[in-house]
């Protein structure tokens, strides 16, 4: 069994409303170190599979097929034995 | 240059020689770009400009016709009403959540430009069949993405419209119309008066994206589509919603001299037209746009299409005040230039002039083509429907209930329940009805709204179709007690290049032309979408009607649905109903064939007056037109917001198939009901104004009890109301779960 | 009695709360801007529906930092009067002073339908005009679905802190009147002194015939009664 | 400067409705081997701060304050120099 997490954010060039708002609320709170906030998707997906390669193959389908519109998103992943 | 490059921007070589011309030297990229999108088919109408002209677009009311941002309509008490319809088909084709949300932040910066308050939403939408699991997510997303932005923004979502059928597969449509609210007095314009005027960029920063955007629009939909993915936007709703307090804090302070909102070809776009529509220039520096993204060139910068931005005009001493206001609610505002007097649209980078030329000729000199035209030859081939060809079928009952679960007739509720439609609390109509219908506080005043098209119909016969949709508009106003106004449309269609598509067109526009003229509803605005293929066609010539109507007294209102056991149950107009090109013949018999239903333009208009007058004197409990569906979907329609059965009787006179009567369409019909005691009283004013008005059955039970019989014949439905209505309202949730 | 309504970015049904108080009750009422701090005085303040800063990142997560939330709290601290509406409730949980959290609805979807309240207590300054029989009220969110851990969730319901929940029209709270997924069907709930209120349905939205019900207005009627007697 | 990405998820102890919907979009589109999905947010944010440890104590805080609401969920992350 496997698990795989993975990050989907909006591409570079696509505006992030949310993170530019999240950006603002947390200066307006104080933190002026920060910037760059980017809100996305966070998934966990629990795959049966023989190995590795096998699980990565199938995940990067789902991400293309399904799980994000690569029209405006970016995804990575890591895919681990659990 | 080389031809190439502007080949690659869709400029057609005697476009770049006519650049050539207006500027007496070559252009070069930056202006190049900037001609390239302002002279694209979505911004400079080059091929329907022509015909557009048949539109009447000038009455009495009409305080602002076609071409500023939205058209304006005087509703009395120094009010005025202001919408538009616009469509974002090709978008959300390829992200409908995005494509739809930004599609409703356009309208809506159309709206509050005028200096209007935006007080309802609409949607017209066309998806193929729910059979199919891409289109579920088309559609689904579509109708989230409606949501999202209009929630979130707090502009109910109070009507709109939805058909499913195998020509939209390729090619969704989304019109999305905004209707607002203002003061006659505090209109403002998209125009850059006042030479030395300060030009004010507010709102959000500007990204790359959209960049040819408007090109986009105005290709049909292929493999390279997805090359040009980055077209597509997110939209920013929160963002607008701020930019709306703030414009209209300024606009009712009075310093704003001009206003106009950046949608397609982005900053060109807005500096050309202000410039020409005041007979003035303008001069900005584009190293002073707020940037989203590092090392943007110079095109980029002009043609990005940024949602949520502004160009305002002002004097220079308001600049402040400006700033303080769009402060106050967390927006930018910047100063990128003014207003000179030299007519030229001049763009420079850190003090460099990069582009230079005359803001008329990008607005409003784009070259005007009149395509050819050509019958198609299906148009004779499906005129040859006859009766023997649609087989009698045994069961009305599983008639009727095939019908009423066809996606096409099922209740909208899975789409209007994720709409706020009721925010502002204004919305005194709901969606259900045949229009919405909106109180406008301090008046005893309402505007009824309803938005409404027929693609089919245009397919078989665009003439005919451009006709009904208006006429359809207006009879679901006049059902709600409201007295049409206006119209404005939104026109889609193939690719215009194509000389059968180009008759569609123009064929549908004359026939709509013709209705707003004998209804007296002008034009005020609209959109034009063409390009709507793919490799497999183009889609139904649809024409999209957009109407506002008034009711003088919100008293009068009037809804579809029965109110009281015991009512009387009328058929009100004449009119054959036909086989031709319904929802029946298409369900049933799977046949897209025949003549749509006539329409006879004196008997509608006195059928109108008929039902306006009967509702505004009180005769009236419930009126509903009949429509896609016939006869049996409108009785059944009335039904079900109150649970309230019927008995219905039929008589077939002459040879008319029963289901013909039942489920065939027909033009300048309604289903009234009303209480007993008003019968002599109505069917007094029916006579006096020349309309048929027969009493067909009543309210009664909690079964729907429709007969009808003839020479030899009786048919029946007759089955529990409770069944048909959950059937009917689960009908787009089971297909959506599948 | 002077009512506040609170306006933040992206607040919408702010205007809604406004005509509700000066049109339908015929009482005094002010916007209070999210920066200020100043009540001006008010008796109740009423944290309305909408989106505040977009519903981005959590529905009221950023409008519960605002100054204007600080005198809030200490408001509501003294007694005051506070009444948390659609997103307003949102903002009152996440600023804390109503406990659980509000989450995504578990169709996934916003829904706007008029749903069926039953009143659970009708002794808070919100509810005490209200007879034995559902109210309708209509719902229109996407983050309603109420959630509290368990032992909250005890407390909650055995000091009488569960003012609404969903019903059918007949009363009876059923799964199928549940627009949101929320636990026990919770609409409603009250802080320990029952002086503030956070709830999903809009009772603004339901103040005149006009508009569908009239129900909405009791609850206005209640908060009027109260303070006159008090 | 440093790039924290945080993953946040609901509670176990949370209904997951959008996890469950992902699980059988992807059920359906033939994906039997695979189960226990949960849906979360993704966040990145940039931020300058002397070492790694400080940093982290930031996020911490800033998570605790406004990036997360710790009665339905639960947050990772890591941190890495940019
Ligand atoms: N996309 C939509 N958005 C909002 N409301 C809709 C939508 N589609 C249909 N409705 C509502 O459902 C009701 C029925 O629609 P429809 O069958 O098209 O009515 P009609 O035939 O009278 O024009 C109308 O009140 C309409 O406003
Ligand atoms: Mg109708």
């Amino acid at each position: 069994m496997w698990k795989a997490k993975i990050q989907v954010t909006l591409k570079k060039s696509v505006l992030d409303p949310q993170g530019a708002t999240v950006e603002k609320a947390l200066k307006a709170l104080g933190y002026d170190n920060i910037g760059d906030v980017r809100v996305g998707k966070y998934l966990e997906v629990v795959v049966e599979g023989k190995d590795n390669e096998e699980v990565e193959e199938q995940v990067v389908e789902m991400c293309q097929r399904l799980l994000t519109n690569p029209v405006i998103e970016d995804y990575t992943f890591e895919v681990t034995e659990v | 240059m080389k031809p190439e490059i502007w080949h690659q921007l869709g400029v057609k070589d005697q476009e770049f020689e006519m650049i050539v011309n207006i500027l007496g030297r070559e252009p070069n990229y930056v202006e190049l770009s900037m001609y390239s999108v302002m002279w694209s088919e979505h911004c400079s109408y080059k091929n329907s400009k022509n015909t557009l002209k048949l539109f009447p677009t000038e009455n009495e009311r009409i305080l602002l016709g076609p071409g500023e941002n939205a058209g304006i309509v005087d509703i009395g008490d120094g009010l005025a009403v202001v919408f538009k319809v616009e469509s974002h088909n090709h978008p959300s084709a390829i992200e409908p959540y995005q494509g739809a949300a930004t599609g409703v932040g356009g309208i809506i910066r159309d709206i509050f430009t005028m200096g209007a308050r935006p007080v309802a939403l609409l949607n017209s939408l066309r998806f193929g069949p729910l059979e199919d699991a891409k289109i579920r997510w088309l559609f689904g997303g579509v109708v989230s993405g409606i949501a999202g932005y209009g929630n979130c923004i707090g502009i109910p979502t109070v009507g709109g419209e939805v058909y499913f059928d195998g020509s939209y597969s390729g090619n969704p449509l989304v019109n999305v119309m905004c209707v607002g609210i203002m003061d006659q007095e505090k209109i403002s314009l998209g125009q850059a008066k006042g030479t030395g005027n300060s030009v004010i960029l507010v709102g959000a920063r500007t990204g790359r994206d959209g960049i040819h955007g408007v090109t986009f629009a105005s290709e049909e939909l292929g493999e390279e589509s997805e090359e040009k993915r980055p077209a597509v936007q997110v939209g920013d709703p929160f963002m607008e919603k701020l930019l709306i307090e703030a414009c209209l804090e300024l606009i009712d302070m009075g310093v704003i001299v001009g206003i106009q909102d950046l949608g397609g070809a982005g900053l060109t776009c807005a500096t050309s037209e202000m410039a020409s529509r005041a007979g003035t220039g303008m001069e900005i520096d584009i190293s002073l746009v707020p940037r989203r993204e590092e090392g943007m060139l110079p095109f980029e910068v002009m043609i990005s299409e940024s949602q949520e931005r502004m160009l305002l005009v002002v004097e220079k001493e308001s600049e402040e005040l400006v700033k303080k206001v769009f402060d106050r609610w967390e927006l930018s505002a910047t100063v990128i230039g003014r207003v000179t007097d030299d007519k030229m649209v001049r763009v420079k980078e850190k003090g460099e002039v990069v582009a230079e030329m005359p803001a008329k000729s990008l607005a409003d000199e784009a070259p005007v083509y009149c395509p050819e035209m050509k019958t198609p030859s299906y148009i004779e081939e499906v005129c040859r429907l006859t009766h023997s060809k649609i087989p009698e079928p045994a069961d009305p009952e599983e008639v009727f209930l095939k019908i009423i679960t066809s996606p096409n007739i099922a209740s909208k509720e899975w789409v209007y329940r994720q709409y706020d439609h009721m925010v502002r609390t204004c919305t005194v109509v709901l969606p259900g009805s045949d229009a919405a219908v909106l109180r406008i506080r301090g008046t005893k005043r309402g505007i009824a709204v309803t938005i409404d098209g027929n693609g089919r119909y245009a397919y078989l016969d665009p003439y005919l179709g451009g006709i009904t949709a208006v006429a359809e508009a207006a009879r679901n106003l006049v059902c709600t007690g409201a007295e049409p106004l206006a119209v404005t449309d939104c026109l889609n269609f193939g690719n215009p290049e194509k000389p059968e598509i180009f008759w569609q067109f123009y064929k549908a526009v004359e026939g709509m032309s013709k209705a707003c003229q004998e209804f007296n509803t002008p034009v005020v605005g609209g959109n034009v979408s063409f390009y709507n293929e793919t490799a497999k066609g183009a889609i139904f010539p649809t024409p999209v009607v957009g109407m506002v109507g008034l009711l003088e007294d919100l008293d009068q209102r009037c809804t579809i649905d029965y109110k009281e056991e015991g009512d009387h149950i009328l058929l009100a107009g004449q009119g054959e109903p036909t086989a031709g090109g319904s929802e029946y013949l298409s369900i049933i018999h799977d046949l897209l064939e025949g003549c749509p239903p006539e329409i006879d333009l004196e008997q509608e208009i006195k059928f109108q007056n008929f039902i306006l007058e009967a509702i505004r004197a009180g005769l009236v409990s419930s009126a509903h037109d009949l429509s896609q569906g016939g006869l049996a979907v409108a009785l059944a329609e009335g039904c079900f917001k109150n649970s309230l059965g019927v008995q219905v009787k039929l008589s077939a006179e002459r040879d008319i198939r029963w289901d013909i009567l039942l489920f065939g369409e027909v033009q300048s019909r309604a289903v009234l009901s009303i209480k007993p005691d008003k019968y002599i009283e109505i069917m007094e004013l029916a006579d006096k104004k020349g309309v048929p008005l027969k009493q067909i059955g009543e309210v009664k039970g909690k079964d729907f009890n429709l007969e009808v019989t003839g020479p030899e014949m009786r048919k029946a439905i007759n089955l529990p109301l409770e069944e048909i209505i959950e059937k009917w309202r689960g009908a787009i949730e089971c297909m959506m779960e599948l | 009695m002077k009512f506040g309504v609170v306006v933040f970015p992206g607040s919408n049904c702010d205007l809604d709360s406004y005509y509700m108080v000066k049109d339908v009750l015929k009482q005094p009422v002010e916007y209070l801007w999210h920066r200020d701090k100043d009540l001006k005085g008010v008796d109740c303040v009423i944290l309305p529906g909408g989106f505040t800063y977009g519903d981005y990142l959590r529905p009221g997560a950023i409008a519960g930092f605002s100054p204007l939330v600080e005198s809030v709290k200490e408001f509501a601290h003294k007694g005051g009067l506070v009444l948390g509406i659609c997103n307003g409730f949102q903002v009152l949980t996440e600023a804390g002073l109503l406990p659980g959290a509000l989450y995504l609805n578990i169709s996934l979807q916003f829904r706007c339908v008029f749903t069926y309240l039953k009143v659970e207590n009708n002794r808070t300054p919100f509810t005490n005009l209200t007879e034995d029989r559902a109210l309708k009220i209509p719902v229109a969110h996407g983050d309603g679905n109420y959630y509290a851990d368990p032992e909250t969730l005890t407390e909650l319901e055995k000091n009488g802190r569960i003012v609404f929940r969903y019903c059918n029209p007949e009363g009876e709270v059923t799964k199928e009147a549940n627009p949101n997924g929320s636990l026990d069907n919770i609409a409603g709930i009250c802080n320990e002194k029952g002086n503030v209120l956070g709830m999903m349905p809009h009772p603004e939205r339901a103040g005149e015939e006009l508009l569908g019900s009239d129900d909405g207005k009791i609850i206005f009627d209640s908060i009027l009664k109260f303070w006159g007697e008090n």
